[in-house]
């Protein structure tokens, strides 16, 4: 076991949780109706709460058992409650213990990340049983054949701090389940702004710190690794925010906060899977990349298709992981300033191995997600009344209001 | 008795109460509205859409006076607002039935 | 000395201070009357200055120095402004100034804590004056009893990151202060509702954060111990929270967002002092009973005994505090999943022993809280005047408003 | 290398973001009108993205590389986009892309502090390309004069984490910008007041929080000179924030949250230069001579000379930086309980050198802070229309507005 | 000239917007109100305790009209605020003396 | 009919609305304004400088009642909110033309 590794696990482990809690949960806040913004809020709070226990019970060892002869396909019953699992068990050079909970982290921000698709007119009871399910049977499960020795390990997938793992899956469902839900009364025209863009850009900022817990964290080990994982990241969001803002500059001759966090979110998503093998030119053209292609398709999902995934959970995470798994194989290549792929390994054979993942990523939780969804509506409220939707679900759903000055 | 209340921008409202208090008059009342006119809002841009917002931020005035004191008071106002660019603002003008001090129960022009 | 354990200390001392700067200031500012918030923030701040020097000056010494003789009871004086510590000087495997660090933000957080007992009329002067006097007096003995080798360390008490030392001396003492300085006007069928649940959800997710650095800093080290305090921390959090919010479904219908995070409190402060002894099924069970319990006192007190704790201290810190020092005698057993009691102890042994701490901790407080309370409101206003409490603290107080829009 | 060493550099990294982002973001965003809140949040948010791309691509070679024969003055361009700089290249004890990414966090934030200077009437245009080359030509070639082995080093200059690179640098330019570009309309008798003081304590305590990550983080080790800094650091900032509050409660009979916060910023103004090298006893002297002197200045700037320097940044920081770097040489002595001066260099010899790297920087950053002012201006806008200063910028330069109710 | 003054819920604001300048109205001036009445406010819930909340988040439209279109205005109103639900709120109708437009100085009807 | 608008200290609000519902009123609307007047609003403090505040936080409160109720509801109000010290606020009176419940089109008394 190393000290050192284990002291900055410890810490990325606090940093992640700070993505979701309260870093996400004010992102989307901000955006939403003022009278939308406890449930916002409840939401992300709830899923982190609920899903730490599911982790416990079953996912992580769904996740990352040894699932014996299926291990190719999950890790089995094994390790729920963590069993056999005690202070001094050690997973690679940290404990075990510290190696479940740094993982928890990230079965929390994902379904959390899925919240930005359905706020303002889901029912909360909808959200948890989601959430719960959806953690079991898509996430779990894609988290095994990536990180867990599963199929996907075995043909060589690069997928570092979760493209495909957590913002296609999340990305992907959170579209389905938008589309299932249907739109937001006034959608696309009459919508209310943001209610508090100030609220969007403190969570984005600690969305931006706790990156650094989830891509250099990822590496496990305080090290080099670590090192150019964190700055490979800071490039790129940087650079995604500023990708960004010029769209808005040259479209509406204005660069708002919002699109600078919204860029800057979609430079994180695009550099995740491919953060421990690129380096700072990488950084660079990921962030482009990813500022450009989400700005694209934000509008495009909106616009053209009309589709209220309203905090556009699916241009910026979904495109954005995809964007980044593929881009990983070009620059992982020594000639770009990345690590260099496996030995014997072309990139054009590489991208092949990438498609591969990104394809089985999207149809898993498409397909899962459109299942668990029917099954759920059948016996939990899905969308509710519209009179709640008007008031706000604050109100309708946790009898408390956001603000309170009279 | 008149009670005047006047529709003025936000940032002419430290030039009116210096106006009004000029000529005497010793209290008034304000609040925050939302205007629709023939001034437009800015378009606000989130996430690559655009809002149009149809509501300007204004202050609303409201200050009740002697009959003697009402023209006074309207043509204090209207200069102290007045910028010149649309949106600048009404004045309108009521007839004021009674009034009274809460504090002392005085009525009328006294409780003003 | 340890790189690895001292910086993770680094870490959990940033952590912690972070939980009371900004974290409880916002949990606690959320929950009052908009005129109010800054009051609440500054007594926050005010406290963290003040006891940063007092702790300085004498209180490190008396929980922490070489009492000699006297040892048992108190630390001595010889350690006043750090006497004798240099940058070499080392405590454990880490730095001494480390440790008198890391201790510092417990020393903190502990009387800032209090400031939910009395928030919306007490006099500013009498929050800095007793929570000098009741850190030099209190807190700084109890410590030296638990932690620094006093007489409750002697007889086995297990206190792994302050059930005793902070919870209960804080929780027990706010009890009492609320009750002498009176109810708040209105209270309790006329108050205000919170004026920003929000904001109290943003200070309770850094508490969370927080408490990593709190429990899993009290390790001392980056190792296995930490990472299961890490791990049982996180999941009473998560059911404390689960377990507030299914009472306030079955007896409201509808689950708050302050419900959730004053649940997930009264889950940490149930399983600090046992967060260094039990496993994961030990959280899962002292989050679920903190949960149950805190919400059940809660209401007691409000409802029946009309006290105005006005934002529950006694009920979730005092009370969790307590009950989780008494399930750490049980949890701790290896059948239940912990690390297993001191070679010979018996479960029943350990709960005599832990019940005695409990014991002569709850007496200390209140009866030392009484005294210093009455002398110094001799000498300091106590309560502000009625006036100054309809208008608001914040104004009165510190001639402020916290919200500008005119 | 040293993973300990790693490991909290990695921490203090995300420490020293996150002071930025979202830290003084909002520390200067509660202080403005609620009209232009977002253009400042925009304002820290814009410059950490275009500084961190500056630092990848010209101004950390600037400031770190290798200036051969010219290496008194500049490091040259070798390291540009850092050239030769892998997974493996160490820098000290550790990673040398995890040294150029500690670096950046403060190359990101020396600028931002500057923005106090100039809020609530200057053009977006300008802070961006102020900001970068202002980097370039202030900013990078201080730092390599002073921690890059340029003549202030060689001179033996003491500058622990900062106090001239930082403070001295950012203040002395913010003046200079701000009497360039002119007071605010109805400055200084008709301003209104801060919008939001709790968000100015909140981004407060992240600075403080984050300060640990600053100063301790400067140790570049996870040792007992980390746990020294960490404690004077944390003295100094207490201590100047009770030096404010009772400067104010004589002059004003009250003290105010924002009163006791700015003295807070003043007190690790102060330390940040002498974190290194003075005690305890050095920590108290100079967070209470750090409040004091800095109220005063703040008042005298704004009552006397009428300069509107709108959030006192020539006060706080660049008096508190220049006050600290001659204070470092009297209190690093051994009897002050300091770490002692370099052999056989006595007080008042080092007060002379302290005394050059002042001057030389404020020297500096006046001149090329005066020059590149009014080269920009001859080419992008330097102040807003008089019409779109009282709307306020939120809506004139970023099309957003802070908070949305109706 | 007459002044009208709706209560209405906020939803329907839009609504009421839309009536307004379909039957000829050029501007209006809107504020946030909070109303009691009939229809209750919903309880909350905190900490476990119930707060009963008096006060329902409501819109208050302010429009001066000629008096020839006073009537329509208000039929307008009323019917596109109407959602048939306790709660849909009142119109007022005033006198006006004299409405004047800040920006040029005009009176009367032309000021409107 | 008769519109009576109090100007009160935003404490005293509950004890308004007890006070008129206590005497047969119904329904009332109520916002946030702020004041200005013999009561000076209090200095404020910022990095050591002082802002003289010059407006209060004040409640407005409106209600539309018959003419017969129109006298008492005035010292209804007089009564609860007065606590004899500066700035206890005005009770202004006002002819009311018509008044209509949006929900039922009832008018004139039976809308109140
Ligand atoms: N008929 C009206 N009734 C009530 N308020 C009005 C009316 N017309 C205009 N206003 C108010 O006056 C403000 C200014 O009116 P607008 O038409 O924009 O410009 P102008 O005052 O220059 O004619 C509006 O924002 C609105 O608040
Ligand atoms: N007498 C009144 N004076 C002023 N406002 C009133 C009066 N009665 C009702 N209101 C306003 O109208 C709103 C709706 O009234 P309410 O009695 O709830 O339902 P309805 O309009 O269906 O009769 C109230 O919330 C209040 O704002
Ligand atoms: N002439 C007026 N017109 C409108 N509102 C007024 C007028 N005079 C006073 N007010 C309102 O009444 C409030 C109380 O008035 P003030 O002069 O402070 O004390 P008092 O009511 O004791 O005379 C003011 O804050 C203001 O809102």
């Amino acid at each position: 076991m190393s000290g050192a590794d284990t002291a900055w696990i410890l810490t990325s482990t606090a940093l992640v949780l700070f993505m979701t809690l309260p870093g996400l949960a004010l992102f989307y806040g901000g955006l939403v109706r003022a009278q939308n913004v406890l449930s916002v809020l409840m939401n992300c709070f709830a899923i982190a709460c609920v899903i730490s226990i599911v982790w416990l019970v079953l996912a992580y060892s769904i996740a990352f058992g040894d699932g014996g002869a299926g291990n190719q396909w999950w890790g089995g019953l094994g390790k729920w409650f963590l069993a056999g699992v005690d202070v001094d068990t050690v997973s690679g050079t940290i404990p075990e213990s510290l190696f479940f909970m740094f993982q928890m982290t990230f079965a929390i921000i994902t379904p959390a990340l899925i919240v930005g698709a359905y706020v303002e007119r889901i029912h909360f009871s909808f959200v948890i049983v989601f959430s719960v399910i959806w953690v079991l049977l898509v996430y779990a499960p894609v988290v095994h054949w990536v990180w867990g020795g599963g199929f996907l390990a075995d043909k060589g997938v690069i997928d570092f701090a979760g493209g495909i793992v957590v913002h296609i899956t999340a990305g992907v469902s959170a579209l389905v389940l938008a589309i299932m839900l249907g739109r937001r009364r006034g959608f696309p025209s009459e919508l209310q702004a943001p209610h508090n863009p100030g609220m969007t850009m403190i969570g984005a900022a600690m969305l931006w710190v706790g990156w650094f817990g989830f891509n250099a964290g990822s590496a496990l080990a305080a090290d080099g690794s670590a090192g150019m994982a964190m700055t490979v990241t800071h490039i790129s969001a940087a650079t995604g925010a500023i990708a960004w803002s010029v769209m808005e500059l040259i479209r509406y001759r204005k660069a708002s906060l919002i699109g600078a966090v919204t860029g800057m979110v979609a430079g994180l998503a695009t550099i995740t899977p491919a953060s421990g093998v690129v380096g700072p030119v990488g950084g660079l053209a990921l962030g482009l990349a990813g500022g450009v292609v989400c700005f694209t398709i934000t509008q495009m999902i909106k616009q053209k298709f009309k589709i209220d995934d309203s905090l556009d959970v699916f241009a910026v995470h979904g495109v954005g992981g995809a964007l980044g798994t593929m881009l990983a194989a070009i620059f992982a290549s020594t000639a770009l300033g990345g690590n260099g792929l496996t030995e014997g390994v072309t990139i054009v054979g590489q991208l092949g191995v990438q498609a591969y993942g990104v394809i089985v990523g999207v149809v898993w939780a498409a397909v899962i997600t459109f299942i668990i969804v029917k099954v759920i509506a059948m016996f939990v409220p899905f969308r509710v009344k519209e009179e709640d939707e008007v008031q706000g679900l604050d109100l309708a759903m946790h009898g408390e209001r956001g603000y309170h000055t009279l | 008795m008149k009670f005047i209340v006047a529709i003025v921008k936000p940032h002419k409202l430290d030039d009116v109460r210096e106006a009004l208090t000029g000529i005497g008059v010793e209290g008034l009342t304000v609040s925050e509205v939302k205007g629709y006119g023939r001034q437009k809002g800015q378009t606000e841009i989130y996430r690559g859409a655009e809002y149009q917002v149809n509501f300007v931020p204004k202050i609303k005035v409201e200050v009740a006076v002697d009959d003697g004191l009402a023209d006074n008071a309207v043509e204090a106002i209207r200069q102290a607002a007045n910028t010149e660019k649309i949106g600048d603002g009404k004045i309108f003008v009521f007839e004021l039935q009674q009034a009274v001090r809460i504090r002392t129960g005085e009525t009328g022009e006294s409780a003003l």
